[in-house]
């Protein structure tokens, strides 16, 4: 028992404070950057909730590897410009991106891992650009805006500086976290999460459970993020789906495939309809993450994600 | 071509010959055919292969995925690493990497990109996270699923992955040091560089497939021994490891992945 | 002076009555009273202050040691950090950290580093390892467990941490643009610094001491009122938090820690 | 069971094989770099076996904080040059430290924290520097051999380079490690081994104790340092004796306390006897890690260490 003259603060926010918290955080053309890789660790949840903010001309950074969330952004009209090295759901394209990219809608900039990452650690060392030396001979390295030639004060190797990246909003999504912000990672995997964490301006994450302080307390090597490094955590049960969340749950595949079936079938029609349609289900329509749960087919579709994560 | 053996299989038995007892390397995302051949080389000649550089070291997948880059594909590994480390990884280089591309040229440059003009593609693919593998590693390998003039072009639109550029010439003035592609794997055959002209060369058809295909099915013109050599196909033993060590799923197996 | 308290705890009181809830802030290697002076204002009055920057966040002391960089002064904390991590840190600062030295000068300037001259110093000290929480964090205290005309002087023989330099001018010229050095504590008093000089400035004399005492232990001239203030000494609670919460083992108790 | 044509190598060396591991990787004025930090973490066993094979004329870096085992090899006459941000046993100076450069009998650099931190990073990042900006007004910087002023090639900030940092030879302890080289550190803090053995040209780490590969498998995430980056391992208990190895065992403060007071004894008497005396009894004499713990009292000294570290 200390005798404080006030207890300490939580960063612990209800549900229908994420859209309020995003957009105290954020505005219309700010930079949003997104944890997680292809189809594991992405906040997807976050994401619906961003799209519902109706927050515009997004300029979008993420880990080197995105897929169905960003699709989602750009399918809802809410982004300007793109700085993803790999957009892909893996076995086949991103119809959104690839759409909207082919009809001169958004500029999806020539980006590589080394320009995100390298960006990103510069912020988070503090300095105004990060050396990279191992571009020659592609075309992303001549059409990329965050690569300038620098000569090098050692040595006359050909070299680039990659500016800090400081994201205006990251998004972040662990297995668990505390009402500090301290976010543990479970995953084996965990991508540039903890990077981003320390590059961002402001943090928002969510986690699927929960955890009291004292179990941060007895693990502080299995904290991933550091609570000092994140504004504001939210619970959300399932809240990669469609990705995985490992050891939690597995990526839910057939939903990805059909979310990619419809947005091809539009792009190819040039219909903006299916999307319209898919958004409202999934996304604008249920009122919190158990509606949404219950719209993607309730427990019955959850529990073989569960169940082939526990079978790595 | 025979029934014994899928493409993916054939594909990844040949790649898995060409790696050496402790070399490094790593396969990129939506990398079944490269991880199925280093596990295969692990299993069959080169225990002490080290697979890293895409944030795991040395995975221990009990099968195989479409994707080889994720917790579920792992099954468990011996460390951990973040894309911080993968940044020192990607200006070292290893000693092998895969690349795949929408368009790949006679010189083995990668488009990932896009497909006509840049700011209005008439397709644009996915892009690529790491296109630094391919520079600083010791050497990579193409492989490619399909097989048409469409996909196999004179010059690439747009290079994401620098091969052989437009030769020698260019490779040297660019800043390109290592070997770069030593093959290029197709369902049809397989090719090497003419160390001329760097320019893609047959090597050998794939049992069941004719030289007068591939000039047909091919978008350039390439140098060719006008009674090419036959691709070595898989034995038995290692069709056997493959199937019951690697891959027990079959994700490789006949009828998974694309016959031609 | 008074045997109800340690000069230790003396010091620790007087630093955590500066500190604000919610700001962050760390102590270096050997940092007894400065780590039990934060964990003293987290129990008084400062809940939120975050401790961060020295490789670990929040840690949770079973009790104080000599050293509070490790773990067994950690006990536990809420997450683990590295080198790398500190580098970042050092670059954006902190609220508040703290300094000590071999030589402290008039302008709060501190050396750690060598006495004499510096390539045969007739002391060389241990140096510091980080120099740039003092540049870049919004402030920072210099604590001294000894005073006497040896160890402050003037201006010391060579700036390891720089405090004011030569006052308001060769600051600016150097690039140094937070607060600086806010208080000295020493066993005999506080200083703190003249805004137009940025000299030390005798703040209160500790109960017991005398301004002539000072002046005389004391290698440089500073400013004082004919009448010093008196340092308000700690309260009946501010020591029961201290022992009972903070240092129930006692390492800043009387006797630990020199008195004068 | 793999039909392998061979198994697979061990990384796992003898002890009678540190000398001459020492002496594959060395060479008499190459650069040494030593992990931990201050009394916890130290590769001592390592250090003294280095010290026996007669090794000299070394360029010695660490973690920013060092002192025991730096003084050991400086007493020793084996460093020309240090690199060393802060050398102290934290409650007192390094005694042979302060003589050797009050003497003149070495060149101890102003180098502080982001100097060894920074080159280690541009080293293991693969680029050939790394940015500095939060330098101002100490004479370490103008002093620093390590620091170029650079012109940023973003914004006018006052800018510095440091180049990478690649020790020949890098000197760390864990507490398990398995025969493949993996590390496994169970301490709270792990300081910058990670980024040591990212940057160091030839890593050689102790670990309290083997662990089978298994181990490691189980909790990929708890490796500290993969094997690809370590070329010999080797078990020695109480390895990081007299610093702490958390939570196997503390710091043996006073053990280090008697070395501190015969060498100060020594240093002002202008003496070599007494560290000489020590070398012999401690380093030189015993002919393993065994004879080494009983020269220091056996079990019965280290009992108390294992207690204090079960206590945290």
């Amino acid at each position: 028992m200390t005798p404080s003259a006030g207890g300490r603060h939580s960063k612990l926010i209800g549900a229908a404070e994420i859209g309020p918290t995003l957009l105290r955080f954020g505005r219309d053309g700010c930079s949003v950057c997104l944890g997680g890789l292809f189809k594991q660790g992405r906040p997807v949840a976050l994401v619906r909730e961003l799209i519902r903010t109706g927050l515009s001309d997004l300029r979008l950074f993420s880990s080197p590897g995105s897929g169905y969330d960003v699709d989602l952004l750009i399918a809802a009209g809410r982004v300007a410009e793109t700085f993803l090295p790999a957009v892909t759901l893996e076995n086949r394209f991103c119809p959104s991106f690839r759409g909207a990219v082919e009809r001169g809608e958004i500029t999806a900039h020539a980006i590589d891992a080394l320009t995100v990452v390298g960006g990103l650690m510069a912020a988070a060392h503090g300095v105004p650009f990060q050396p990279v030396a191992a571009w020659a001979g592609s075309d992303v390295t001549s059409l990329n805006p965050l690569a300038r030639p620098i000569a090098s004060p050692f040595g006359d190797e050909p070299l680039y500086a990659v500016p800090a990246i400081r994201p205006d909003l990251v998004l972040l999504h662990a297995q668990e976290g505390d009402e500090y912000g301290n976010l543990r990672n479970l995953s084996t995997m965990t991508y540039a999460d903890a990077l981003m964490a320390r590059a961002g301006q402001h943090v928002v994450a969510s986690v699927d459970k929960l955890v009291p302080n004292e179990a941060i307390l007895r693990d502080p090597r299995g904290t991933t993020v550091a609570g000092i490094y994140v504004d504001a955590v939210v619970e959300i049960p399932f809240g990669a789906h469609p990705t995985a969340s490992f050891p939690h749950y597995s990526m839910d595949e057939s939903f990805i495939e059909r979310f990619a079936d419809l947005a091809e079938a539009g792009r190819r029609a040039g219909s903006t309809a299916e999307v319209t349609a898919y958004l409202e289900r999934f996304v604008l329509g249920p009122a919190d993450i158990f509606d949404y749960l219950e719209a993607l087919g309730g427990y019955r579709a959850l529990a073989p994600l569960e169940r082939e994560a526990r079978f790595l | 071509m025979s029934e014994r053996y899928s493409t993916g299989e054939l594909l990844a038995v040949l790649l898995a010959r060409d790696l050496r007892d402790g070399e490094t390397g790593a396969a990129g995302a939506a990398a079944l055919i490269p991880m199925a051949a280093i596990m295969l080389a692990r299993a069959m000649h080169a225990p002490n292969i080290q697979i890293a550089g895409e944030m795991f070291v040395n995975p221990r997948p009990r099968q195989l995925w479409d994707s080889m880059l994720d917790d579920r594909a792992l099954g468990t590994c011996e460390a951990s690493e973040t894309f911080t480390e993968l940044f020192g990884h990607s200006h070292r280089g290893l000693d092998f990497f895969f690349h795949s591309g929408l368009q790949i040229d006679a010189h083995g440059n990668i488009n990932l990109h896009a497909i006509g003009p840049w700011d209005r593609p008439t397709l644009r693919g996915p892009g690529a996270a790491n296109i630094s593998y391919g520079v600083r590693s010791r050497r990579f390998y193409i492989t490619a699923t399909s097989h048409t003039r469409r996909n196999f072009v004179e010059r690439v639109d747009f290079v994401t992955v620098p091969g052989n550029l437009d030769g020698p010439d260019s490779r040297a003035r660019a800043g390109l040091v290592r070997e770069g592609p030593r093959y290029c794997l197709t369902p049809r055959c397989v090719f090497d560089f003419d160390p001329e002209t760097l320019r893609m060369r047959l090597r050998s058809l794939h049992p069941g497939h004719t030289l007068e295909e591939v000039v047909a099915e091919t978008g350039f013109r390439f140098a060719a021994d006008p009674e090419p050599a036959t691709t070595v196909p898989p034995s038995d033993d290692e069709l056997r490891v493959l199937r019951t060590v690697v891959d027990p799923r079959g994700a490789l197996a006949p009828g998974r992945t694309a016959r031609h």
